[in-house]
Formats: C-alpha cells, sequence, structure tokens
C-alpha cells in the first residue's frame, strides 16, 4: 500500500539518489526543484489536454450533438491536433499593438497559474514546497493574473480587448472577496495557512461520514461560495462575460493568434484546475480516501479523482447555465456572495464552540440556511420569472 | 426559492447528456463527409454562368451588360467587354463578356446578380465545397470555371429553370414575331415604296414607321 | 554580497527607474508593479515569507490594478502631448540626489552595518496571528477602521456629482459650490 | 550572506528614485507611484533592520510592515480617487496646471 502511495516520491529519492553520483552537491536542490517542476508541468498540461477533449465531448452531447470524433479513437488525439495547429499558426500581432507588452502578457499569465501548483498537496508527501502561509501564495500569486489580464487587453489596442479586460479584471477583483473570505473559516478552524496541515485536519473519520468540512453546514456553506467564486476567477460560463464570443469576439485574447492563444487557454484552464485543486484540499480532505476501507487506494489517485469530479462539475454547469449581466454579476457578488461569506464565519465560530450533537448541527444549519433564503428572496424580489413566452413566434 | 431553476436545468441538461447516448434520435447533427443533408431547392451558394448548346464559351447568355457588376453589393465581379460582337440565342448581335470573374473569397451568396440580370445568363450554384489549397489565384473564379449549362441549371433549380425557360422561349418568339412582323413590314413598305413610285401618297411614310 | 541579492536589486531598481522615467502612464504602472515584485522577492530573501506574499498581494494585487484604472479613468493611457518631467525637475533632481548621498553617507558611517553575522529569525504565521490578536490588537482595529473609512471616502470623492456642472468659458467646468452633495460633509 | 548595509543601501537607492519621481514628474498618478515607491523602501528598511536585530522574536518590523502596507492601500485607494476627482474638475492630471486653491 505505502509502496504504491508513495510511488512518485521513491522514484524522485531514487533518481536524485542516481544523480548524486554525477552531479555537484551544490546542484541537487536545484535539480529536485527542477524534477518537482518538471512532473507538475507534465501532469497538468496532459490532464488540460484531456479537459478540452471531456469538455468538448460532454457539451456536445449536453446539446445533442456528437462532439469532436474524428482524430483518433473516439476522437481522443484532438488536442495533440488542436496543439499542433496552433503551434504552426501564423504569428499576428496588429501593427498599434504595444509590441513588448503584448508579448510579455500571455508569458505573465501562464506563469502565475503554473506557480500556484507549488503549494498544492496532490498526494500524502508531495507538495512541491510546504509554505508556512502557503494559502497567502496561493491567492497572491493568483492575484497577480489579474495584471496579466489587463496588459493582454490594453496593449492589443482593440476596444473588445479593452473592454474584455476590464471587465475581468472587476469581475476578478470582485469575486477574489468571496473566494479568499470562504477561505477564511477553514483557516480560523484548522490554526494554519499550510495546505498540507489543513488535508492533515481533515483525516479520520467521524461516524459513517469522514471528517472533510464539506460534511459540516459552514463546510458545505463555504464549499459552495467557494466553487462559485472559483467559476468566476476562472472566467468560465456563467461568468464568461469577459470573454463573451456573443458581445466581446474574444475578450481580452480577441488579437492573440497561433500560440499565444493556446497560452491563454493553458493558463485558463491550469488556474481553474488549481483552484479546483484548492478547494479539494480545503473542504474536500486533499488526498484523503473518504472511507477508512478505501485506504488502499494511492492517495495522489484519490486527489486525480476527486479534481475530475470538479472538472465535470464545471463542465456540468457550462453547459447548463446562461451567461450573467454585468449587473447581476456584480449584484451576485457584493449582495449576495460577500454577505454569505461573511455570515459563514460567524457559522464557522458557532460551530467551533459548541460541543459536539445534535444542537450544533440544528443551530449551523440554522445560521446557513436562514440567510441564504433571506438573502435569496432579496435577489429574486421584483423578478417575476415565469414561463417564457415569444409573442412573434409561430 | 433561488437556485431552484439552476437545479432543474441541471437536472435537464444531465437527461440531455444521457439520453444522447441511448437514443440517436436526439443527435440532430450528420457526420458530414459521409452523410449529406439534403438541400432545398432554393439553396444558393455562388453565382455561375448558364451558356446554351454545347460550347461554353460561344453559347454565353451573358452580353457583358455589367449591371451585376454594378449591383454587386461587395464588388466581387469584374468584366471586360468585348470589342466585337457575335450574335446571341435570338440571332441579335450583341457584346459578349472576354473577362468575367468573381472572387470566391468576397462573394456573400446574396443572389442580387441574378436577381438584376434582364438575360437570365446568372445564376446561383448550389455547390458548397469551394475551399481551395490556392489562397490568391484559387479563390478568383473566371469565365470558363463559371460557365456551366443550361441543363445543370435545370437539374437543381427545377422550378426555377422551367420559369427562366419559358421567359426565354417567350422572348425568342416575340423576337420571332417581331422579325416576322419587321420582315412583314419591311415587305409592304417596300411594296407601298413600289406602289408610290407608281402613284405617290403622303400618308405612306407615317405609316412605315408605325 | 550573493547573487540572489544583486539580482534581486538590480531588478527591483531597474524596474523602479523605469517606472519613474518611461512616457507611457501604463507602461509606468506596469514597471512599478515589477519593482514591488522585486522588492516581495527582498522580503522573502530576508526570511519574512509573510510579508512577502502580503505584498504581492496587496501591491501587485491591488495597488497595481487600481493604478491603471486610475490612469485608464484620467485618460493617461494615451501618449501625453507635453513634456512628462515638470519644469522644476532639475531641482527635484537634486533634492533627490542630495537625499540620496545623505542617506548612503549615513548608512556608510554608521556601526549597525558592521553586524555581519545575522540570527536565524522566522516569522511563522502564528507566531504573527498571536501577536496581531495580542500586542497589536489597537493597531489591528485602528487599521481596519482606516481602511473601512477610505473605502468610504475614497467612494465619496470618486463618486460623480449628481447635477451636472456648468461649463465656464476657458472649457473647465465650474461646480456650484450649493450644489455640491452634502455628504461630501466634514471638510467644511 | 548579504551584510545589512546592502539592504539599507538598496532601499536608499528606491527611496531616491521614488523622490526624484514624485518631484520631477508631472503626472499627478506618477508622483503618487513615486510615494508609494518611497513607502515600500522605509518597509525594506523595517524588514532588513528586523532580520538583522538581536531579538527578531519580537515582531517589530514585520508588524510596523504589516500596518504599513495597510495604510498604504488605504492612502492609494484615498489618493487615485482624489486623482480621478481632481481629472473631472480640471480635466488635466499634469500637477503643474492643477496650481489654485478655488475650483
Amino acid at each position: 500500500m505505502t509502496g504504491l502511495d508513495q510511488v512518485f516520491v521513491t522514484l524522485k529519492h531514487w533518481l536524485l539518489g542516481q544523480l548524486a553520483n554525477i552531479l555537484p552537491n551544490g546542484l541537487l536542490p536545484v535539480v529536485s526543484v527542477l524534477l518537482s517542476i518538471a512532473a507538475i508541468i507534465m501532469v497538468f498540461a496532459s490532464l488540460f489536454a484531456i479537459m478540452t477533449i471531456m469538455e468538448r465531448k460532454g457539451l456536445g452531447r449536453i446539446q445533442n450533438r456528437y462532439g469532436p470524433n474524428r482524430v483518433g479513437p473516439f476522437g481522443f488525439l484532438q488536442p495533440a491536433a488542436d496543439g499542433i495547429k496552433a503551434l504552426i499558426k501564423e504569428d499576428l500581432v496588429p501593427r498599434a499593438a504595444d509590441q513588448v507588452v503584448h508579448l510579455l502578457a500571455p508569458v505573465m499569465l501562464v506563469v502565475p497559474a503554473l506557480l500556484v501548483y507549488a503549494v498544492l498537496p496532490v498526494g500524502r508527501n508531495m507538495v512541491a514546497i510546504d509554505f508556512d502561509a502557503g494559502l497567502l501564495f496561493f491567492f497572491a500569486v493568483g492575484a497577480a493574473s489579474e495584471l496579466a489580464v489587463f496588459m493582454a487587453g490594453w496593449s492589443s489596442r482593440n476596444k473588445y480587448a479593452l473592454l474584455g479586460a476590464m471587465r475581468a479584471v472587476a469581475q476578478m477583483v470582485s469575486y477574489e472577496i468571496p473566494l479568499i473570505l470562504s477561505t477564511v473559516s477553514v483557516v480560523m478552524l484548522t490554526g494554519t495557512l499550510s495546505p498540507v496541515k489543513i488535508v492533515e485536519a481533515q483525516a479520520g473519520h467521524a461516524g459513517w461520514l469522514p471528517d472533510w468540512f464539506v460534511f459540516t453546514p459552514w463546510g458545505f456553506a463555504g464549499f459552495v461560495l467557494f466553487m462559485i467564486a472559483a467559476n468566476a476567477e476562472a472566467n468560465r460560463s456563467p461568468f464568461d462575460l469577459p470573454e463573451g464570443e456573443s458581445e466581446l469576439v474574444a475578450g481580452y485574447f480577441t488579437e492573440y493568434s497561433g500560440f499565444k492563444f493556446a497560452l491563454f487557454f493553458l493558463a485558463e484552464y491550469l488556474s481553474l484546475f488549481a483552484v479546483s485543486g484548492l478547494g479539494i484540499t480545503l473542504f474536500l480532505g486533499g488526498w484523503q480516501a473518504p472511507f477508512a476501507a478505501l485506504d488502499f487506494v494511492p492517495s495522489w489517485a484519490w486527489f486525480f479523482v476527486k479534481l475530475l469530479g470538479l472538472i465535470v462539475l464545471f463542465i456540468w454547469t457550462r453547459g447548463t447555465l446562461p451567461r450573467l449581466r454585468v449587473d447581476q454579476l456584480m449584484n451576485f457578488a457584493w449582495k449576495f456572495m460577500l454577505p454569505l461569506a461573511l455570515i459563514n464565519l460567524l457559522t464557522a465560530a458557532v460551530w467551533h464552540y459548541m460541543p459536539p450533537g445534535m444542537p450544533r448541527w440544528l443551530v449551523g444549519g440554522a445560521l446557513v440556511v436562514g440567510p441564504y433564503l433571506m438573502l435569496g428572496r432579496g435577489l429574486m424580489a421584483g423578478k417575476h420569472i415565469s414561463k417564457r413566452t415569444y409573442r412573434y413566434a409561430e | 426559492m433561488l437556485g431552484e431553476g439552476i437545479i432543474k436545468g441541471m437536472a435537464e441538461t444531465a437527461r440531455n447528456f444521457l439520453g444522447s447516448y441511448v437514443s440517436d434520435d436526439r443527435l440532430t447533427t450528420v457526420q458530414y463527409p459521409e452523410e449529406r443533408t439534403p438541400q432545398f431547392e432554393n439553396a444558393r451558394q455562388f453565382p455561375f454562368l448558364v451558356f446554351d448548346g454545347s460550347d461554353p464559351l460561344k453559347g454565353l447568355r451573358c452580353v457583358a451588360c455589367q449591371i451585376c457588376e454594378k449591383e454587386c453589393p461587395p464588388k466581387c465581379i469584374y468584366i471586360v467587354k468585348s470589342k466585337d460582337k457575335r450574335p446571341d440565342y435570338k440571332g441579335q448581335m450583341q457584346l459578349y463578356p472576354v473577362t468575367f470573374d468573381i472572387d470566391l473569397s468576397v462573394c456573400m451568396s446574396c443572389q442580387i446578380c441574378v436577381e438584376v440580370c434582364p438575360f437570365e445568363s446568372i445564376k446561383m450554384d448550389t455547390a458548397y465545397e469551394l475551399s481551395t489549397s490556392d489562397r490568391f489565384g484559387g479563390l478568383l473564379v473566371s469565365k470558363p470555371q463559371l460557365a456551366k449549362p443550361n441543363d445543370h441549371y435545370r437539374k437543381i433549380h427545377p422550378t426555377d429553370a422551367a420559369l427562366s425557360d419559358a421567359a426565354l422561349a417567350a422572348e425568342v418568339a416575340k423576337a420571332q414575331a417581331k422579325a416576322r412582323a419587321d420582315a412583314e413590314a419591311k415587305a409592304k413598305v417596300a411594296a407601298e415604296a413600289k406602289a408610290k413610285a407608281a402613284a405617290p401618297n403622303p400618308v405612306a411614310p407615317v405609316v412605315a414607321i408605325a | 554580497m550573493d547573487w540572489p541579492f544583486l539580482i534581486i536589486a538590480g531588478f527591483t531598481i531597474a524596474a523602479a527607474a523605469a517606472a519613474m522615467t518611461l512616457r507611457n502612464l501604463i507602461h509606468c504602472a506596469l514597471a512599478v508593479a515589477l519593482a514591488f515584485v522585486g522588492l516581495a522577492a527582498a522580503y522573502l530573501q530576508l526570511n519574512a515569507q509573510f510579508v512577502g506574499f502580503a505584498q504581492i498581494l496587496v501591491y501587485v494585487g491591488a495597488v497595481a490594478i487600481l493604478i491603471v484604472f486610475a490612469a485608464l479613468l484620467t485618460r493617461g493611457g494615451e501618449p501625453s502631448q507635453v513634456g512628462i518631467f515638470s519644469k522644476t525637475w532639475l531641482a527635484g533632481l537634486g533634492v533627490a540626489l542630495a537625499v540620496l548621498g545623505v542617506l548612503a553617507w549615513a548608512i556608510a558611517r554608521s556601526l549597525v552595518t558592521q553586524d555581519q553575522a545575522p540570527p536565524t529569525a522566522e516569522a511563522t504565521v502564528k507566531q504573527i496571528g498571536n501577536a496581531l490578536m495580542t500586542e497589536y490588537v489597537l493597531p489591528l482595529e485602528v487599521v481596519g477602521l482606516l481602511l473601512t473609512a477610505a473605502l468610504i471616502g475614497a467612494v465619496i470623492i470618486a463618486m460623480r456629482d449628481e447635477t451636472p456642472n456648468p461649463v465656464v468659458e476657458d472649457g473647465r467646468s465650474k461646480p456650484k459650490s450649493s450644489a455640491k452633495p452634502t455628504s461630501v460633509g466634514g471638510h467644511e | 550572506m548579504t551584510p545589512l548595509a546592502a539592504y539599507l543601501i538598496l532601499s536608499a537607492f528606491l527611496f531616491a528614485i521614488g523622490l526624484a519621481g514624485a518631484l520631477t514628474r508631472r503626472n499627478a498618478i506618477i508622483v503618487l507611484m513615486g510615494i508609494e515607491l518611497m513607502l515600500n523602501a522605509a518597509n525594506l528598511n523595517f524588514i532588513a533592520f528586523w532580520r538583522f536585530s538581536d531579538h527578531p522574536e519580537a515582531l517589530t518590523g514585520i508588524m510596523f510592515v504589516i500596518f504599513s502596507i495597510g495604510v498604504a492601500a488605504a492612502e492609494a485607494a484615498v489618493g487615485l480617487a482624489l486623482i480621478i476627482a481632481i481629472y473631472r474638475h480640471y480635466k488635466t492630471t499634469n500637477v503643474d496646471e492643477v496650481n489654485s486653491l478655488k475650483g
């Protein structure tokens, strides 16, 4: 069990041991870091490829289409074809564009998207750097991508790009607050900012449920808020206003082509995986198995199973929900998500200080459901949602 | 309640997702290169030039009047008139196009050239696989490629072709009738001229003009 | 001095210098963001993890965004027609150089700088949190109050006046003192 | 190991650059950026002195910098709001032209 669980860790140690004979001693830490980086890039870049084909096929089926089915068996080599196409395409840069900033923007977007993986524990003992302030690192580096988005939009000298960038920045700034606030409750209860320690705090099984935070009232509310905010941070439908095809062509990366365009997609998906991974770490027990009986499955496998589950959820919501309007987006962030996230902090505190038992569940549940109903009523007020009628059709 | 609609929608898409694997009737798309949906009769893609008879270059109905060139909204037609004339289907002497080019990359399939053509000579084709590997020369379609026989037109647009043929036949008939009338009038004038030569009549020129 | 510090220092100073000399306002804002990143790297080198990450979160994630938004709202994205340096630039540069000279002289002369063997200092998040909640709880509350006041104040200052301002001859709009919203109050 | 003086010199340079920018540039936003740079130079001094002090467990330098970052964020927000208000009023952000006390 431990053999399979730690197979990658052992592999790395073995590799380092082999290299120690060849390389000078001073270079070993560098090589160790490089090995971790290579592993992260390879795994998540291939996950990007898998997700694109899954998303296209899944969306197709949701819309009663086949989806890509030509390249390779059942179309599963489509990402490779897309990648080759992006690589050999002509790279066009608008003449009026700010050449340097235009070139730097996609790089600046991909680098933070990859950097945040440094603190994600993808398995037992499998984290590149165990920062004491890992969560802060995650959000700090993630915040840097906003500037890259702005750079892309501004340097293109295109009205759609600039509008898309402004929308993206406004949206990311707004949704970062509920995103961070919903994680603060976890930080409060675990007393640490280190993702590794947060995962360790969720080990064990109380009754028939694992000790994951999602199985508490505040944890569940926090998880839902976190996932909605993550969806908005990743600019995915229904929060895809910054790149709404029907309004802004492609938003801030309208003027990008070829491989730079592919880099934007890569960065978008990488940050989606990263933020999903963080959601898993914070609320879904990280790499922990749900039941003690399932402990024989390696920890990294659990992490990726959960990650795939969340990816499916993202694809499903993308296939279901229509795009929001800008005012709806901002109202939702500031009038619904933010108060709920703040109340959720209170819920977490109450949960922490009440003794275990039924009353704790009742109070916690009431503190989650009550505000949800009240705020939801406020959000729905004045809107008469009924079956849509088409006056001029038929 | 807030969120109720989202759950309903998720259920609906899940039903679609699973249903598409169960029943093939749900899938509305076709596997294109192998399988094609039938085209409607009024489908239109790109214009072609109609010719009568067997020789595409001699039988072209086009008389290079350049109306289509002027009316084309994206200005994708380019015509060069001939210096000489040749008889058209009615036997009338007409110019003909030396060059007739249409830029495939510019044409927007609006069919205005067809609507304005007084000679039933430009029509819309239904072929839609028009891509080429040469993006400069290959997209400029010239006269030999554009010329297609009337039978082709009858095949792709039977109703329109019948109307067009009828109109042309009517015009030919009219032209023949006119020619006959002209011949008769000429004969009459000649006869009258003969008569006039015998006995001068001041009314005769008026009749001849009428 | 080791090479990571030299790289960080050179990068930070170059970015800061670029931020102060470039023509395009947006380029300046991006350069100043780079300078903030360089400073964060310097903090990390000094074992101050928490502060380094907070620096990136606040300065790159918020202040730089605020600056570029302000630049766009004031049409700063377009290149300026007049010179970028003020008329008294020579005096300003002189003052700055004088300050640099004094600081460098003071650093070179001071005894503190002889200290070559730093202890292994560490500030864990737990220590910082404990300190913030015990010893420094009053400053924390005050900063919280300050941030709230600044948030509200910034919104009120930047908010557009409801009444349209009459335009005077020189093309500048002139607000009527009576038409000013009373909510601005406090400075009267 | 880098001596303390190196950090202090770096900080002095940053301070001087920020000061030069604040004193010589015309654009109010760049003046504000210069001020931010000067604040950051001071923060670097705090961190450096904390790191090289005999009692790093006191955390005074770190605390000062944390509060300084918070105050600087507030300052930037209010300062940029002021610049936007001035721009609305004068249609310029050139500090040389904004020289009258009366609107």
